[in-house]
């Protein structure tokens, strides 16, 4: 695998995790339990989407440069026109929404590691990459200081919010150990000094959540519980499917046009 | 008139703002509750037909461009349920009065988006007659009120252009599938959007007393016209058509001329009939049904939090 | 208008609404309240698509001879390359399954309709829709015997289910109406003996209705009431697309791959 | 061994089928009402990932087909329950312990169903290996069990032909991506398939018993052997590959050699961790909470018309 290879594989699972997770919380709009709930989940649904197509954006520039596998194709085509086995997103992200507790259980997984994430690709020797990075943790310091408050508040709120709230942990807490498995992609860019440390993010996802749980008077499942894996070979669940047949109907039903 | 009315009716013509905490008269206030509360409401309900499509946007551009019209729209209604607060009244009490049927929003929001095109022509034409309604209203009488359009025409004209680039984009570089689309949906939306002026003024009851208290400063039917003479031309440049065989250019009135609304459909749509009207409010109750216990929670948490302040 | 024209356009409306009904009730397997019932859900899906299929199986043969729009497409173009607009289902059949009762409001009151149209298109002057009528009038039957089972079941069930099938039958009564408006296409027909009479069947219909729902315990809504339409112009409830955009993926994604 | 014991058994080698009303040992009976439960309950969770692809299969050929077998699998399903319930089980009780996970379903169907190809791989494999499993157990010595068996395997071989047809339609006339959807099902299915005959015989501490009461008739090993013995040559036909690099045809044993079966994640799964067992359990336990006031209702207006009968 050269450099660019791992590079365009690499981009490609940041712009899909953050695709996807916003997808999802577009469903939202009009389903949220007030009206400024609704305009919160808008606004970091704009910010992933966003940062999906810087990610893409670059993935695609990347793949032109090295003539590898996906050269010619922009970020849309990216977007809009790869299959379920192609998409590299983690499993967390396209997992329903269900109740807010799930919706905001699945958020703050994925908030602290896009967190410690982003802030270590800042001050990655791609700069490329270290700019979005940085662009986008500005944005993920307030996605995660929200959904910090709603644990808080569902988990430490009334009887019926913290079983909610604690179910949801559980029920998500299988998907969030893919988060931190690392393959020759994850080494080979973290060695060139591109990509970020895994085993350390792990390190400090754990602490924060532990915290966080504890104060939200929830119990933080264990670490070493079985953990689903398979998204860095597009191994996905059922749900990612209908999602794509949804997301990518207009460029399927149409080839070509120009919208 | 008593002393108070005649100062404020003396301040209106002079055309000095009224603010929150000036006298006003019990029904210049109960009318601008409901014509600022039915402008929220339908700022949220209008976010719906768009929510549509926002999951089966065709690129990141558009994507991306939707969400942030939905956005603004959601941003509109929070500014003017607060000018609406300034006037005592209470937000939820007011949402609740929408979920009950008891207050409407504007019909428009009850006709189907059924393709991609209808977020072009939603911006171009919806969003163009609700400017056209909210310039004037800029110069409404209430302060609040008059602030709030300021901010909001500016947001509107903007989603007004970009959903005329959609369809303009579809009709310069679409294949003919794409145009037919434009064309289908221009054809589905203008007579809605001609009714979005409200009634012919003769069938108006209340305007003449919301004319003299400057809450409306432009009949119905002159702001239809106003409109009908902006969006020709460029329905024009798009290369398209009206679905109104009477829409012409009258040299002698320098206005269009065009054809009559059929009001039985705009009464049916206010009355509950228009295809959406159920499920638009439907989708409304559903949201905030299903967030009691997360709103509950939020103030059990927030009470706590204050009692541990208190002991702190 | 063109006899022919008039034909492939009803054959369509016909296809469409059997399809579509077919689809969602696709939707329920593994989601029904007893295993009996999922697969009697089942049965009625299969008798649904396969009458579909037969319906624009003929209606591709009627465009191909008469060389009119929809020529050379097979009935598997037309199911799942044919957009929202184009489609002519009733509207009542696109609507979300909901809960049980919803869902069985939705096929008894397409049932008795489907059951007088059957029993009238069997004695159709054209033998190839008389012979596809009375094939799929024997599995109609037994679907209407079934739905008007469920229909007094729930409607003089539990107070619980009384309330349910109330609300069922007074949510989707206003797309009941649409059935039974004849345009150009159903006249012509009509007159030529190959249609049936839609004021007939209202009436069949409606007695039908109303003797059930009053056994059933249930009040049943006046034929008066407001009535959406416009399926047979493509006008279509917003959830149609969603629907289309999951049935018609893979013909989308791959366009003329062979399965 | 009591003398009823020793009847049963000479019964049982006698090839003499044991029906319900006949004596039989309490251990033959749990373990029957064990096995058939568990090949009851596989019927039902393997619907699932069939109707993960139903609504979205490609004609009318190809979904009426899937239906179909979704269909045959509920009909298999409920005539296993009928077959355990003459053993004096009960359904409810069964399925309630399904859904506690006190009792198993074949651990195949917590697999996902990634792409149409799997439509077809699990037609040929997974139910190429369940009729491998059900062929033998025709022959099981419980009489209602035996004739289910002979009923249900002649359905099953039809699914299994049907399944490899997709296959064999989309290597032989598809594009360069169907092909590579059909490989990469087999290579996803290919392991799961061979773990459904279970560990090897020296890890199944349970199999000399059901050997002896005839209940198996095969050990878990010599119907993996076969299973892949008449497996390898269609695979070969449809022009794929295993991802085996040890399958080989072994000229001296007749057989072929394979690769050793990864049973951690045999276990993994079987222990509830596979990638589907909590969607599949969560899907059925919902179908059935959801439908409770319907079955409540259902009993109702049946105690109502049983009075109304009784009065008139």
């Amino acid at each position: 695998m050269t450099q660019n290879q791992a590079l365009f594989e690499y981009l490609l699972r940041l712009g899909d995790s953050d695709l996807i997770l916003g997808q999802r919380l577009c469903e939202l709009v009009g389903n949220a339990p007030a009206l400024e709930e609704e305009m919160a989940i808008g606004n970091v649904a704009l910010d992933l989407i966003g940062q999906a197509r810087s990610w893409m954006t670059l993935a695609a520039e990347v793949a032109s440069a090295a003539e590898i596998e996906g050269a010619g194709r922009s970020a849309d085509d990216l977007a809009f026109t790869r299959d379920e086995r192609a998409y590299r997103n983690l499993l967390i992200v396209e997992q329903a929404n269900g109740n807010f507790a799930d919706t905001m259980a699945r958020q703050y997984l994925f908030d602290v590691w896009h967190f410690h994430l982003l802030s270590a690709l800042s001050g990655s020797a791609d700069e490329r990459i270290a700019a979005i990075a940085a662009k986008g943790l500005k944005e993920v310091i307030y996605h995660l200081r929200r959904s910090s408050a709603w644990i808080k508040r569902l988990g430490d709120g009334t009887e019926e919010s913290h079983a909610k709230m604690q179910d949801a942990i559980d029920e998500i807490w299988t998907y969030s150990g893919e988060m931190f498995i690392a393959d020759e992609v994850d080494s080979l860019l973290a060695d060139a000094g591109i990509g970020a440390d895994l085993n350390q993010l792990r390190s400090l996802w754990q602490a924060d959540v532990q915290a966080l749980l504890a104060e939200a008077t929830l119990n933080c499942p264990s670490m070493d519980e079985y953990m689903q894996r398979g998204s860095k070979q597009g191994l996905h669940t059922e749900q990612l499917g209908f999602l794509l047949a949804e997301m990518q109907f207009l460029p399927r039903a149409y080839p070509g046009a120009s919208w | 008139m008593s002393p108070e009315e005649r100062a404020f009716q003396e301040k209106i013509d002079a055309e000095i703002k009224i603010e929150p905490k000036n006298w006003m008269p019990e029904g210049y206030r109960r009318t601008l509750i409901r014509q600022i509360s039915q402008h929220a409401h339908s700022e949220i309900v209008g976010m719906l037909p768009e929510k549509n499509w926002l999951t089966r946007a065709p690129n990141f551009k558009r994507k991306l461009q939707l969400l942030a019209k939905i956005q603004d729209e959601g941003g509109h209604g929070l500014y003017l349920y607060s000018a609406m607060e300034t006037l005592g009244a209470d937000r939820d009490e007011e949402v609740a009065k929408l979920h009950s049927g008891e207050v409407k929003y504007s019909s428009i929001f009850n006709y189907p988006a059924l393709s991609w095109a209808d977020m072009g022509t939603i911006g171009w034409l919806v969003d163009g007659a609700a400017i056209v309604n909210q310039v004037v209203l800029q110069r409404t009488s209430y302060g609040p009120y008059s602030r709030a359009m300021i901010r909001i025409c500016k947001e509107e004209s903007f989603h007004q252009r970009q959903g005329y680039q959609i369809l303009l984009h579809m009709m310069q570089n679409g294949t003919d599938e794409q145009k037919a689309m434009v064309q289908d949906s221009i054809n589905r939306f203008w007579w809605p959007a001609m009714m979005m002026f409200g009634p012919h003024d003769s069938d108006s009851p209340n305007s003449a007393q919301s004319m003299a208290w400057k809450i409306k400063r432009m009949s119905n039917d002159d702001l239809r016209q106003r409109f009908i003479d902006q969006t020709v031309p460029q329905l024009e440049f798009l290369g398209c058509t009206a679905p109104d065989p009477d829409l012409k250019w009258n040299e002698t009135r320098g206005h269009y001329d065009f054809g009559e609304i059929d009001w039985t459909e705009f009464y049916d749509v206010v009355k509950g009939n228009g295809p959406c009207n159920r499920d638009r409010l439907r989708t409304r109750r559903k949201a905030i049904e299903e967030g009691t216990w997360v709103r509950e929670a939020a103030s059990a948490y927030a009470a706590k939090q204050k009692q541990k302040n208190a002991a702190a």
